[in-house]
C-alpha cells in the first residue's frame, strides 16, 4: 500500500513536470522540468529493481544530456520565446495527443504480459547485483550493439565538430 | 500492489505528453526535449517489462537508447547551433524556406 | 536456327550505333541512315521470298532470355502471314520516311536519324515478337523515339502533342501489362509464349476483364472512337516522317495487337464485345469522316481520315471470317501506304508554304502538275477506288462484315465509302482546283527528283496491291484460317448469334409460292 | 478472237499510260491524239472481230469467259480479273469502242490547242478502259472496278478545267453522288453474296454462276433488298431520281466528254447492269416496279426541266437524264432488250447531238473570242440561224434530233416505241402499266418539244450573235464533222437492226435482230418473269399500231409546239413565262432539287460535322482527356500545400497517421 | 561467475568491420590532407568500399554475436546496394563539395559510417541491432544533410530531418518495447516463435500495436505516406550528393530491415500488415506522384518521385512473395543507379548554391550537352519504368508479385500512378530537348569521377534492363 502511494506520488510529479516541459515559456524552465521528470523516472527504475539504470538515468540523462541542452540554450541566448510559445493549431494537436493517450491506454489496458518469463528475478538481482548482471549481458550477448554504439558516438562527435565548430 | 499496467499507463501518458510537446512547441530545443521525454517514456516501458518478465534484455535496450539519445542530442544541438548561426532563430516556424 | 528476323530487327540498331560515333555531318548522317534502312528493307525482302504460305510461325527463334523467380521470358520471335506484311510495311516505309525529311530537318540530324532507326527497331520487334513480354518491351520502346520525334522536331504545339501521345498510350499499355501478368499466372508455370497462352482456357469472367485491358491498350493505339483525340494532335504536330510512320506503322500496332493477342487469347470475350467494338468502329468511321470533312488543316483532316480507315480495319477483324480478317490486314497495309503517302504530300506542301490550312491553297494543280497527279492517285487510293489498294481491303472488310453477325454495322460502315469521298475530294478540290489566286502559291515549284523518288514506290504499291493483291492475300490466308479455327473452337458462347437464314419467307404476299426448281427446266 | 478479248481494255490502257506518262514530253497534238484514238480504235477492231465471231457461233455457245489473272481470293470469296463475252457485252463493247473511237477522233479537233491536251486523251483512254472493264467483267467485282473507274474518269474529265470552281464542284458532286450509288451497289453485292452463300452454300459473284444459281433465289424478299440496292447504284451512275443532279452539272467538262461519258456510255452503265442481272432483278416484282416508276418519273421530270434551259449542253444533259429514264422504264417493265436497244440508239443520236453542240460551241467560242465578246458560247439565246454557217453540223444535228424525237424511220423511234409499247403491254405491273405508258408518252412529247426548241433556237431564226462575231462563224474541220456524219448516219439507220416485230412483218417477216441477238441473255429473266405474270394479256396488234401511231402523233405535237413557240411566234415563250412565273422559275431552277439537297443533306452534314468537331470532339472527347489531366494537375496543386514546410505540421501528420493506423487495427 | 562469451563470428560483420576501420583510418588521415586534396580521401574510401564488397561472404548463412546479426544472401545483396550507393555518392561528391566550398574530409568517413549503419540494418536479426543500425545511419544522415552548414537550406534540411527523425524513432522504439513486452524477446526469430506458439501472444493487442508502431517507424525511414512529409524538404535542402545517397541507400536499408523483420518476425500478423501495406502503398504512390506533378525544383520533384518509388516497392512488399520481394531487391538496386545517375546530372547542371535547380533551368540542355542529356533521359525513362531500362523490369516484378497474390487493384493503381508519373519525368525532357537553350551551360565540367559515376549508372540501368537475368537470379537466391 505505501508502495502504491509512493508510486502515485512519483508518477504525479513525473506527469506534472512533463506537462511543465510542454507548457513552460522559458526553455530553461522546460529543461529544468525535464530534469525533474528524469529524476522521477530514476526513482521508478529503482522501484523496478533496476538501480543501475536509475543511476545511469541520473548521470547520463539528467547529468550529461540535460546539461548539454541547458548549455546550448544559454549559448543561443534565448531566455524567453517572446510572443508566441506555441505553433498554430494547438487545439488539433491537443486532440491528437489525447487521442494518442486514449489509443495507447486503450490497448495497454487489454494487454496482458505474455512474454516469456526470464531468469532475472528480484532475488537474482539482489544476489548478484544489478550492475554485474547488466555488465555480463552487455559484454556477452550484447557485445555487438555495444560496439555499434561506439561507432554511433564517434559519428556524433565527428558530426558535432563538423557542424558546430567555428572554423574548419 | 503496483502492477505492470501502472507503469505502462504512466509511460503512455508521458509518451503522449511528449508527443504533444513536439506538436505544439515552436522552439526546436524544446521540441527536442519533448522527444527525449517520449524516449524516456519508452524506457520506462522497457524497464517495466524487463522487471515483470524477469528478462534483462529490456534494460540493455534502455541503456542503448540512452546512448542514442546522447548522440542525437550532440548532433541535434550542433545542427541547431549551425541553424542559429545562419538564421538567428531556432523557431520551427522559421524553418520554412523549403515548402510546397 | 534462322536468325534472319533478328538480323532484320536489329539492323537499324546497328545503324544507331554507327550514327552515334559519326561526326555531325548532316549529309553523311542522312545517307547512312538511309542506307541502313534500305539494307533493312532489302533484307526483309528475303523474308517474302522464303516465306512459305503455311499457317505456322516461320523464321522462329526461341532463346531463353530472362529466367528468374517465377518468370520465364524468352526471346521468341517469328512471323506468320499476319505479321509478315506488317514487317515488310515497316521496312518499306522507313527509307521513305527518312528521305521525306531530308531537307525539312536541319537541326540535330544525328538525333533525328537515331530516333527514326530506334523507332524501326521497336516497331519491327513488336511485330515479330511471339513472347508477350518481349512484345510489351518493344511496344513501349516505340514510344520513346516517337515522343522525341514529335516533341523535338514537331510544330508549334509539339510538346503538348508529344506528352499527350506518350501518356495516353502509356495508360492503356500499362493496364495491358497487368493483364499480361494475370494471364501468365493463370497459365501456370512456363514462359510468356503466346502460343502457350492461346491454348489455356480462361473462364469467361476473367476473359472479359483481360480483354478489356488489352483492348484498351490497342484501342488507344488504333485509335478507336472515344480514345482517338491524341491522334490529330500528334499527327498535326509531328514532322512529316513522324506522321508517316505514325500513320503507316504505329497505328497498326493497335489493330495488330487485336488480331494477334486480344482476339485469339480471349475468344469468348471477343464474341461478347464484338458488338461494342463494332459499334465503336462504326461510330469512328462515320464520326471521324464527318469531323474530317470540316477540318481546316490538311494534316488534321488526314489524321481524322485515319480514324475512319482504322474503323474499317476493326470491323474486318471482328467479323472474324476469312474475308474480314484478310480485308482488315490488307486495309492495314493499304492505310499504311496511302495515308503515309498523304502525309508525305502534306509534308511537301508544308515544306514549301509553311502552312497547312486548306484556305491558304487552291489551284495548285496548275503550278504543280506532277504533284497534282500523285496527290490525286493517293487521294483515290485513300477513298478506296477499285484498282487501287484501298479498294481491295475495304471491300473484303465490308464483305466479311456483311457475312458475319455484323451486318447492320457493316451497312452503316459502308456509308464511309461515301463520306470518305466527300471529305477527301472536297479537300482535294479546295487545295488543288480552282484559281491560283494566292501569290505565294504562284511561285511554288513542282516536286523535285527526291520527292518523286519518295512517292514512286508508294504509287507503285498502290497499284500493285490494288490490281494484284493475290500474293499478299495468299501468304496471309493460312494464318488467318488458323486464327479463325482457333477462335471458333474456343468460343464457348456466342453472344452474336450465328447467321440466321431468312429462308424463303421473303416472297411478298400475293405471289404464288414457288418450287425452288429451275423454272426454265420445268418449262421444257 | 474471243481469246483476245483482253486486248480490248488493254489497248486503251496502253494509250492511257503512254499519253499519261509521256504526253507532256510528246507535245505534238497529232501524235497524242493519234495514240489515243488508235488505241480505242484498235479495241473497236477487236470488238468487231469478236462480234463477227459471235455471229458465227450458234446462240447457245455465245458465252465465253476468259480469266486474265486471279484477283482477290479470300476464303470462299473468289473474284478473278476475268471477262465475259456474250451478246450483251458484245453490244456494249461495240457501242463503247465505236462511239468512243469517233469521239476520240472528234476530240483531236475539238480540244486543239487546249492546255493539257495529253491529259485529256489519257483520261479519255482511261475512261474507255474502265468502261470496257465494266461491260466485260464476268463478275460483279470487275464490273465494280469499271463502275468506279468510269466514275473516276468522269470526275477527272468533268474537272478538266479545274481552275474553274464550278468544274471542281461539278466533278466532286458527280463523284460523290456516284459514290452514293456505289454504296448501294456494294450493299447489293454483299446481300446477294451472303444470302446465296449462307443459305445455298454458293459463294459467288460470277455472273454466269449467279445465273445458274438464280433459281435458288426467292421471289421478293432478300432479292428485293439486293436488287433495290443495286438499283440505288444504277440511279447514281445513270443519273436517275434521286441521284440525277450531278449529270447536268457534269456539263462543265469538255463537250466530247459529255458526249462519250455523259450520254453514250457511262451513264448507261446502270441500264447495262440491270440487263446483266436481269435474271435477278426480275425475281423481285417490287424492284421492277420501283425501277419502272423511277424511270418514268425521271423521264418526265428531267424532260420538264429540259424545256426551260438555255444552255445548249444542259438541255442535252436533261435530255439524257430523261432518255435514261426511258431505258429504266424499259428495264422496269421487263423490256430488257428494248432498254438495251434504246441504250444503243441513244448512244448514237445523243453522242451526235453532243458532238454537234460541241461543234456549235466550238464555232461560237471561236467567233466570240475573235470578236472579243464575253458572251456565253453555250447559251442558246446567243445563237440562232447557225444552219447556214454550219451545214454539216446542222444536218447531223437535225437527224439526231428527229431520231430522239421519235419520228418513224429514225433509230429513236424504233427503240422508244418499243419501250413504250412494252411498258404498256408487259404484264408485270398490272394497272400501273397504263400510267407508265402515259408518263412515257408525255415525256416523249416533251422530248420532241425541247429538242426542237433547241434546234430552232440554235440553227433557225435570226442570228442573235453579235455582228462582229458573226463573220468568224464557220463550219468545223473535218476531224470534227466526220464523227458527226458517222454518228448522224447511225442515228438515222441504227434502229433498223431492231425493227419492231409489227413492222418487220410488214417487210416480209424481218425479225427483230436485236432482240434475237440478246435473247440468250434475257431468256432466263423472261422465264422467271412469266412464272408470276401472265403473258400476252394485252397483246393486240391493233392496239400496238395504235400506240405506235399515238407516239408519233405525240412527237409531232411536241415539234409543233416548239415550232410555234420558237419559229412562228417567238413572243410566246416570254408570254408563257410571264403568265406562269412561278412555274417557269421552278422549272428553270430544276425544281430546286439542288437547293433541296443542300438543305437536306449537304448543309446539315457540314453543320453536324462542325458540331462534332468543335462541339463534341474538342469539347467533350478531348475535353474529358484534358479534363482528367487538369483534375490530376489540380489535385497536385492542391496537395502540394500539404507540404507546409513546418516541422510540427509534418509531425502532426505522422502522429495522426500512426494513431489512425493504431486506432483502426486495435479498435476495429 | 564466468563471463561466457558467445560465438562471435566476425565473418558475419566482415564488410562492416572493413568499412568501419577504413572510416576511422580516414578520420585520422584527414588531419594530414590539405583542403584541395580531400579527393584522395574519396579514393581511399572507394578502396575501402571495394574491400568491403569483396569481404562479403556470399552464399553463407552466418549468424553471429548471439544472433544479433545474420549474414546471408539477403543482407549480402543489400550490402552490395549500399556499397554501390556509397561508392557512387562518393564519386559525385568531390566536385560538388568543392564547388560549394565545404569539402571537409569528414564527409567520406560519415558516408562510410552511414553505410555501416545500413549494413547492420540489413543483417539485423535483433530489434536492438535494427535500432542501433538505424540510429548510426540516421545520425550520420542528420549530419550529412546539414553538412553544408553555411547554406541555410542545408541547415534547415538537417534540422528538420533530425527533429522528425527523432520523433519517429520514438514511435519505432515504443513499438519495439511493446513487442518486447508481448514476447519477452527482441530477437526476431524468437518473436515469431512466440507468436506461433502461444495464442496469448497472438491475441495480445500489445503485439499488434507494437507491430503497427514499428511499421510506422520503418515507414518514416522509407518515406511512405503519411510519414513522407520530411522527404521533399530534406531532399531539397541537403547537398545534392547527399540527397542522392539518401534517396537510394537509406531507403533500401529501411526496406531491408522492414522486410526482414516483418517477414520473419510477424508472419502470424501477415493479414494485418499486408492490408496496412496495401493502404500505405496506395497512399504513398499516389501522394508522391500527384504532388511531384506540380514541382518545379528538380530535386524536390525527385524527392516526391522517390516517395512514389517507395510506394511501388511497397506494392511488392504487400505481395511479399518471391516475385514481390526479389522485385523489391532488384528495384532498389537499380533505383540506386538511376537515381544517383540523375542526381549526378543535377550536380553537373547546378551552379554554386544551387540557384538553378528548377526544371526550367534545363532548357536546351539537350542541345548543349547531348550526351549528358541522353544519360539523364535514360535515368528518367528508367524512373518512369519504360523498357528497356531496369526500372521497367523492376516494376514488372513488383506488380507481377502483386498480381500473383491477387492484388489486382493494387497493381492497377500502381500502373496508373506510373502513367501519371511519366508526365513529370517527361517534363524534364521537354525542357532539355524541346526548349531552346537560354544559357550556355559552360559551367558544366565533367570530372573523371563523375563521368565514371554516370557511366556506371547508365550501365546499371541498361544492362539489367536488357539482360536482367543475373541480377534477378541473385535477388531470387537472396530472399530472406
Amino acid at each position: 500500500m505505501p508502495e502504491i502511494l509512493f508510486f502515485t506520488l512519483v508518477a504525479a510529479v513525473a506527469i506534472l513536470s512533463s506537462i511543465l516541459v510542454v507548457a513552460m515559456r522559458n526553455p530553461i524552465n522546460c529543461a529544468l522540468s525535464l530534469i525533474m521528470t528524469f529524476f522521477c523516472l530514476a526513482t521508478l527504475y529503482v522501484m523496478l529493481d533496476a538501480p543501475f539504470m536509475a543511476a545511469v538515468q541520473v548521470i547520463v540523462y539528467a547529468g550529461a544530456i540535460m546539461v548539454l541542452i541547458v548549455f546550448v540554450i544559454m549559448l543561443l541566448n534565448m531566455r524567453t520565446e517572446t510572443s508566441k510559445n506555441y505553433v498554430h493549431g494547438v487545439l488539433v494537436s491537443c486532440i491528437v495527443a489525447v487521442l494518442t493517450l486514449f489509443v495507447i491506454s486503450g490497448f495497454l489496458k487489454k494487454s496482458p504480459l505474455t512474454g516469456e518469463p526470464g531468469l532475472m528475478t528480484t532475488d537474482l538481482v539482489d544476489k548478484v547485483g544489478h550492475t554485474e548482471l547488466i555488465g555480463r549481458a552487455m559484454f556477452s550477448d550484447f557485445l555487438l550493439p555495444f560496439e555499434i554504439t561506439s561507432i554511433l558516438l564517434l559519428v556524433a562527435i565527428v558530426g558535432s565538430v563538423i557542424l558546430a565548430k567555428r572554423k574548419l | 500492489m503496483i502492477t505492470l499496467h501502472h507503469y505502462l499507463i504512466l509511460s503512455g501518458i508521458l509518451f503522449s505528453i511528449g508527443a504533444l510537446g513536439v506538436l505544439i512547441r515552436r522552439n526546436a530545443i524544446v521540441i527536442f526535449m519533448c522527444v527525449e521525454l517520449m524516449l524516456n517514456a519508452v524506457n520506462l516501458t522497457f524497464i517495466a517489462f524487463s522487471r515483470y518478465l524477469g528478462n534483462i534484455d529490456g534494460q540493455i535496450f534502455v541503456f542503448f537508447v540512452m546512448t542514442v539519445a546522447a548522440a542525437e542530442a550532440a548532433v541535434g544541438l550542433a545542427l541547431m547551433i549551425a541553424f542559429y548561426k545562419n538564421r538567428e532563430s531556432i523557431d520551427v516556424e522559421d524553418m520554412n524556406i523549403m515548402k510546397l | 536456327m534462322d536468325f534472319s528476323l533478328s538480323l532484320i530487327t536489329f539492323i537499324p540498331l546497328a545503324g544507331v550505333l554507327l550514327l552515334l560515333v559519326m561526326p555531325r555531318n548532316n549529309a553523311m548522317l542522312r545517307g547512312t541512315a538511309l542506307c541502313v534502312s534500305l539494307v533493312g528493307f532489302i533484307a526483309s525482302i528475303s523474308l517474302i521470298c522464303e516465306f512459305k504460305p503455311i499457317a505456322d510461325y516461320q523464321f522462329v527463334e526461341n532463346l531463353p532470355w530472362i529466367a528468374a523467380g517465377s518468370f520465364q521470358m524468352n526471346y521468341h520471335v517469328g512471323i506468320d502471314g499476319i505479321s509478315l506484311w506488317l514487317v515488310i510495311l515497316t521496312t518499306f516505309i522507313m527509307p521513305i520516311a527518312i528521305l521525306s525529311t531530308w531537307t525539312a530537318v536541319e537541326e540535330r540530324v544525328k538525333e533525328y536519324m537515331i530516333c527514326l532507326l530506334l523507332l524501326e527497331v521497336g516497331m519491327l520487334g513488336a511485330f515479330v515478337s511471339l513472347d508477350l513480354f518481349l512484345f510489351y518491351i518493344f511496344w513501349e520502346l516505340m514510344l520513346i523515339p516517337m515522343y522525341f520525334i514529335i516533341g523535338i522536331w514537331g510544330g508549334k504545339n509539339r510538346v503538348y502533342a508529344a506528352v499527350k501521345f506518350f501518356i495516353y498510350t502509356m495508360v492503356g499499355s500499362l493496364l495491358m501489362l497487368i493483364a499480361i501478368m494475370y494471364i501468365y499466372f493463370k497459365a501456370g508455370a512456363g514462359d510468356f509464349d503466346i502460343t502457350r497462352f492461346y491454348s489455356i482456357g480462361l473462364d469467361p469472367a476473367s476473359q472479359t476483364w483481360l480483354f478489356l485491358a488489352f483492348a484498351l491498350a490497342f484501342a488507344i493505339k488504333v485509335p478507336m472512337f472515344p480514345l482517338h483525340t491524341w491522334l490529330p494532335d500528334a499527327h498535326t504536330e509531328a514532322p512529316t516522317a513522324g506522321s508517316v510512320i505514325l500513320a503507316a506503322v504505329l497505328l497498326k500496332m493497335g489493330t495488330y495487337g487485336f488480331v494477334r493477342f486480344a482476339m485469339p487469347l480471349f475468344p469468348d470475350a471477343t464474341a461478347r464485345f464484338t458488338p461494342l467494338i463494332a459499334t465503336l468502329a462504326v461510330i469512328g468511321i462515320v464520326y471521324a469522316s464527318l469531323v474530317a470533312m470540316v477540318q481546316e488543316d490538311v494534316k488534321k483532316l488526314v489524321a481524322y481520315s485515319s480514324v475512319a480507315h482504322l474503323g474499317f480495319v476493326m470491323i474486318g477483324l471482328f467479323a472474324l471470317n476469312q474475308q474480314g480478317i484478310a480485308g482488315g490486314m490488307l486495309q492495314m497495309i493499304n492505310h499504311g501506304i496511302s495515308t503515309g503517302a498523304l502525309f508525305l504530300i502534306v509534308g511537301f506542301i508544308y515544306e514549301r508554304r509553311h502552312t497547312r490550312l486548306i484556305t491558304d491553297f487552291g489551284g495548285l494543280s496548275k503550278q504543280m502538275p506532277i504533284f497534282a497527279t500523285i496527290f490525286m492517285i493517293v487521294t483515290f487510293s485513300s477513298i478506296g477506288l477499285p484498282g487501287t489498294n484501298g479498294f481491295v481491303g475495304e471491300f473484303l472488310v465490308l464483305l466479311g462484315g456483311f457475312e458475319s453477325g455484323l451486318r447492320t454495322w457493316t451497312i452503316i460502315a459502308s456509308s464511309g465509302v461515301i463520306l470518305s469521298a466527300v471529305y477527301m475530294l472536297w479537300m482535294f478540290q479546295r487545295v488543288m482546283f480552282g484559281e491560283l489566286t494566292n501569290p505565294k502559291n504562284q511561285v511554288l515549284k513542282d516536286l523535285n527528283a527526291r520527292e518523286i523518288v519518295i512517292m514512286a514506290p508508294l504509287i507503285v504499291m498502290i497499284f500493285v496491291m490494288g490490281i494484284y493483291p493475290t500474293p499478299f492475300i495468299d501468304k496471309m490466308n493460312p494464318s488467318i484460317d488458323r486464327l479463325i479455327v482457333q477462335m471458333k473452337q474456343k468460343q464457348v458462347a456466342h453472344v452474336v448469334a450465328p447467321v440466321t437464314a431468312p429462308g424463303r419467307a421473303g416472297i411478298p404476299a400475293g405471289y404464288p409460292e414457288l418450287p425452288s426448281g429451275h423454272p426454265a427446266g420445268e418449262a421444257k | 478472237m474471243f481469246d483476245n478479248v483482253w486486248l480490248i481494255p488493254l489497248l486503251p490502257l496502253i494509250g492511257f499510260l503512254v499519253n499519261g506518262l509521256f504526253g507532256k514530253k510528246i507535245k505534238n497534238e497529232a501524235v497524242i491524239g493519234g495514240i489515243g484514238t488508235l488505241a480505242i480504235f484498235g479495241s473497236f477492231l477487236v470488238s468487231c472481230g469478236i462480234l463477227i465471231q459471235m455471229i458465227g457461233t450458234s446462240p447457245e455457245h455465245r458465252v465465253f469467259e476468259k480469266v486474265i489473272f486471279p484477283w482477290i481470293h479470300s476464303g470462299n470469296f473468289k473474284a478473278d480479273m476475268a471477262f465475259l463475252v456474250d451478246p450483251l457485252s458484245v453490244v456494249m463493247i461495240m457501242v463503247v469502242t465505236g462511239v468512243g473511237s469517233l469521239i476520240h477522233l472528234y476530240s483531236i479537233g475539238y480540244m486543239h490547242g487546249e492546255e493539257g491536251f495529253y491529259r485529256f486523251f489519257a483520261y479519255l483512254n482511261l475512261f474507255c478502259m474502265s468502261m470496257l472493264l465494266l461491260v466485260l467483267g464476268n463478275n460483279l467485282l470487275v464490273m465494280f472496278i469499271g463502275w468506279e473507274g468510269v466514275g473516276l474518269c468522269s470526275y477527272l474529265l468533268i474537272g478538266y478545267y479545274f481552275h474553274k470552281k464550278s468544274a471542281g464542284d461539278a466533278a466532286k458532286k458527280a463523284f460523290v453522288m456516284n459514290r452514293v450509288g456505289d454504296f448501294g451497289f456494294l450493299v447489293g453485292l454483299f446481300t446477294l453474296y451472303w444470302w446465296l452463300g449462307s443459305n445455298q452454300n454458293i459463294w459467288t459473284i460470277n455472273f454466269m454462276e449467279l445465273k445458274q444459281a438464280s433459281h435458288l433465289l426467292p421471289y421478293g424478299g432478300v432479292v428485293t433488298v439486293a436488287t433495290l440496292c443495286f438499283f440505288v447504284g444504277a440511279t447514281g451512275k445513270s443519273a436517275q431520281i434521286p441521284l440525277f443532279t450531278w449529270l447536268p452539272d457534269a456539263m462543265e467538262g469538255p463537250t466530247p466528254v459529255s458526249a462519250l461519258i455523259h450520254a453514250a456510255t457511262m451513264v448507261t452503265a446502270g441500264v447495262y447492269m440491270i440487263g446483266r442481272m436481269s435474271f435477278i432483278f426480275i425475281k423481285s416484282p417490287d424492284t421492277m416496279m420501283v425501277i419502272a416508276v423511277v424511270g418514268a418519273a425521271t423521264a418526265i421530270f428531267a424532260a420538264t426541266i429540259g424545256t426551260a434551259q438555255n444552255d445548249i449542253k444542259r438541255v442535252l444533259a436533261y435530255s439524257t437524264v430523261s432518255q435514261l429514264g426511258f431505258m429504266f422504264l424499259a428495264m422496269g417493265t421487263g423490256a430488257f432488250a428494248a432498254g438495251i436497244f434504246h441504250l444503243m440508239t441513244h448512244a448514237f443520236f445523243k453522242a451526235c447531238l453532243f458532238l454537234g453542240s460541241g461543234s456549235v460551241i466550238h464555232a461560237m467560242h471561236y467567233a466570240l473570242h475573235h470578236a472579243h465578246s464575253h458572251d456565253d458560247a453555250q447559251d442558246m439565246r446567243n445563237m440562232g440561224g447557225l444552219r447556214k454557217a454550219m451545214p454539216i453540223t446542222f444536218i447531223t444535228f437535225l437527224v439526231s434530233t428527229i431520231a430522239i424525237a421519235g419520228i418513224p424511220g429514225f433509230s429513236g423511234f424504233f427503240s422508244k416505241d418499243e419501250i413504250l409499247w412494252q411498258a404498256f403491254s408487259n404484264p408485270y405491273h398490272g394497272g400501273l402499266n397504263m400510267i407508265l405508258w402515259g408518263i412515257g408518252a408525255v415525256a416523249a412529247c416533251f422530248t420532241a418539244f425541247y429538242m426542237f426548241r433547241l434546234v430552232f433556237m440554235t440553227f433557225y431564226g435570226d442570228c442573235r450573235i453579235q455582228p462582229k462575231a458573226k463573220s468568224h462563224l464557220h463550219e468545223s474541220p473535218l476531224v470534227i464533222t466526220i464523227p458527226l456524219m458517222v454518228l448522224g448516219f447511225l442515228a438515222a439507220v441504227g434502229g433498223y437492226i431492231g425493227l419492231p416485230k409489227l413492222i418487220g412483218e410488214l417487210f416480209g417477216g424481218i425479225p427483230n435482230y436485236f432482240e434475237l441477238w440478246l435473247d440468250p441473255v434475257f431468256e432466263l429473266a423472261q422465264e422467271y418473269g412469266h412464272t408470276y405474270a401472265q403473258v400476252g394479256g394485252h397483246h393486240n396488234v391493233a392496239l400496238e399500231w395504235g400506240l405506235m401511231g399515238g407516239s408519233v402523233v405525240i412527237a409531232l405535237v411536241g415539234i409543233t409546239i416548239a415550232f410555234t413557240m420558237y419559229i412562228k411566234n417567238t413572243e410566246l415563250p416570254g408570254k408563257f413565262t410571264s403568265t406562269f412565273p412561278a412555274l417557269h422559275r421552278a422549272v428553270y431552277n430544276k425544281w430546286y432539287i439542288d437547293e433541296l439537297y443542300d438543305f437536306l443533306f449537304v448543309n446539315p452534314c457540314k453543320a453536324f460535322g462542325n458540331f462534332l468537331w468543335k462541339g463534341f470532339d474538342v469539347l467533350v472527347v478531348d475535353g474529358i482527356v484534358n479534363g482528367v489531366a487538369a483534375v490530376v494537375k489540380g489535385w497536385s496543386g492542391a496537395f502540394r500545400y500539404t507540404a507546409t514546410g513546418y516541422v510540427h505540421n509534418y509531425a502532426f501528420v505522422m502522429a495522426a497517421g500512426t494513431m489512425a493506423i493504431l486506432g483502426y487495427y486495435i479498435f476495429r | 561467475m564466468e563471463l561466457a562469451l558467445p560465438q562471435l563470428n566476425f565473418m558475419a560483420i566482415m564488410p562492416e568491420t572493413v568499412l568501419s576501420v577504413v572510416a576511422m583510418a580516414l578520420l585520422l588521415i584527414n588531419v594530414l590532407v590539405k583542403g584541395e586534396e580531400k579527393a584522395y580521401l574519396g579514393y581511399l574510401s572507394l578502396a575501402g568500399l571495394v574491400g568491403a564488397l569483396f569481404s562479403i561472404p556470399w552464399g553463407a548463412k552466418i549468424s553471429g554475436f548471439s544472433d544479433m546479426v545474420l549474414q546471408d544472401n539477403f543482407s549480402a545483396f543489400f550490402t552490395v546496394i549500399f556499397i554501390l550507393c556509397a561508392g557512387l555518392t562518393i564519386l559525385i561528391s568531390d566536385g560538388y563539395f568543392k564547388k560549394e566550398g565545404c569539402n571537409h574530409g569528414e564527409l567520406y568517413p560519415l558516408i562510410l559510417f552511414a553505410t555501416v549503419g545500413m549494413m547492420f540494418m540489413a543483417k539485423a536479426t535483433d530489434l536492438m541491432t535494427v535500432f542501433l543500425g538505424l540510429e548510426v545511419l540516421s545520425v550520420a544522415l542528420y549530419i550529412l544533410a546539414g553538412f553544408n552548414r553555411a547554406n541555410t537550406k542545408s541547415n534547415e534540411a538537417g534540422l528538420k530531418y533530425f527533429l522528425l527523425g527523432a520523433f519517429s524513432t520514438g514511435f519505432l522504439l515504443y513499438g519495439m518495447a511493446l513487442i518486447y513486452g508481448a514476447t519477452g524477446s527482441t530477437k526476431i526469430v524468437k518473436i515469431a516463435a512466440m507468436a506461433a506458439q502461444s495464442s496469448a501472444v497472438m491475441n495480445n493487442p500489445m503485439f499488434l500495436a507494437g507491430m503497427l508502431l514499428m511499421a510506422t517507424g520503418f515507414s518514416f525511414k522509407i518515406a511512405a505516406a503519411p510519414f513522407h512529409m520530411w522527404t521533399p524538404d530534406v531532399y531539397e535542402g541537403a547537398p545534392t550528393p547527399i540527397t542522392a545517397f539518401m534517396s537510394a541507400g537509406p531507403k533500401a536499408a529501411g526496406f531491408a530491415a522492414f522486410v526482414r523483420v516483418f517477414v520473419i518476425a510477424f508472419p502470424t500478423l501477415m493479414p494485418q500488415w499486408s492490408e496496412l501495406l496495401w493502404i500505405l502503398a496506395v497512399l504513398t504512390m499516389t501522394t508522391g506522384n500527384i504532388i511531384a506533378l506540380s514541382q518545379d525544383n528538380i530535386k524536390r520533384m525527385l524527392a516526391y518521385s522517390s516517395i512514389a518509388h517507395a510506394g511501388y516497392a511497397l506494392v511488392g512488399f504487400t505481395a511479399h512473395n518471391a516475385s514481390g520481394v526479389s522485385g523489391i531487391m532488384f528495384y532498389l538496386l537499380t533505383y540506386t543507379f538511376m537515381n544517383i545517375g540523375a542526381f549526378a546530372i543535377i550536380i553537373l547542371v547546378g551552379k554554386k548554391g544551387e540557384p538553378n535547380n528548377n526544371v526550367q533551368d534545363y532548357a536546351g540542355f539537350g542541345v548543349k550537352h547531348p550526351v549528358l542529356a541522353l544519360c539523364m533521359s535514360i535515368f528518367l525513362f528508367s524512373l518512369a519504368g519504360i523498357p528497356p531500362t531496369a526500372g521497367f523490369i523492376g516494376k514488372f516484378y513488383l506488380f507481377a508479385g502483386a498480381v500473383q497474390e491477387g492484388y489486382i487493384w493494387l497493381a492497377i493503381i500502381g500502373v496508373l500512378n506510373s502513367a501519371a508519373s511519366v508526365y513529370y519525368y517527361l517534363r524534364v525532357m521537354v525542357f532539355m530537348y524541346m526548349k531552346s537553350p537560354e544559357e550556355e551551360f559552360d559551367w558544366v565540367k565533367l570530372s573523371p569521377a563523375i563521368m565514371l559515376c554516370i557511366l556506371i549508372a547508365v550501365a546499371g540501368v541498361l544492362i539489367p534492363g536488357i539482360i536482367p537475368n543475373s541480377v534477378l537470379n541473385l535477388a531470387t537466391l537472396s530472399l530472406p
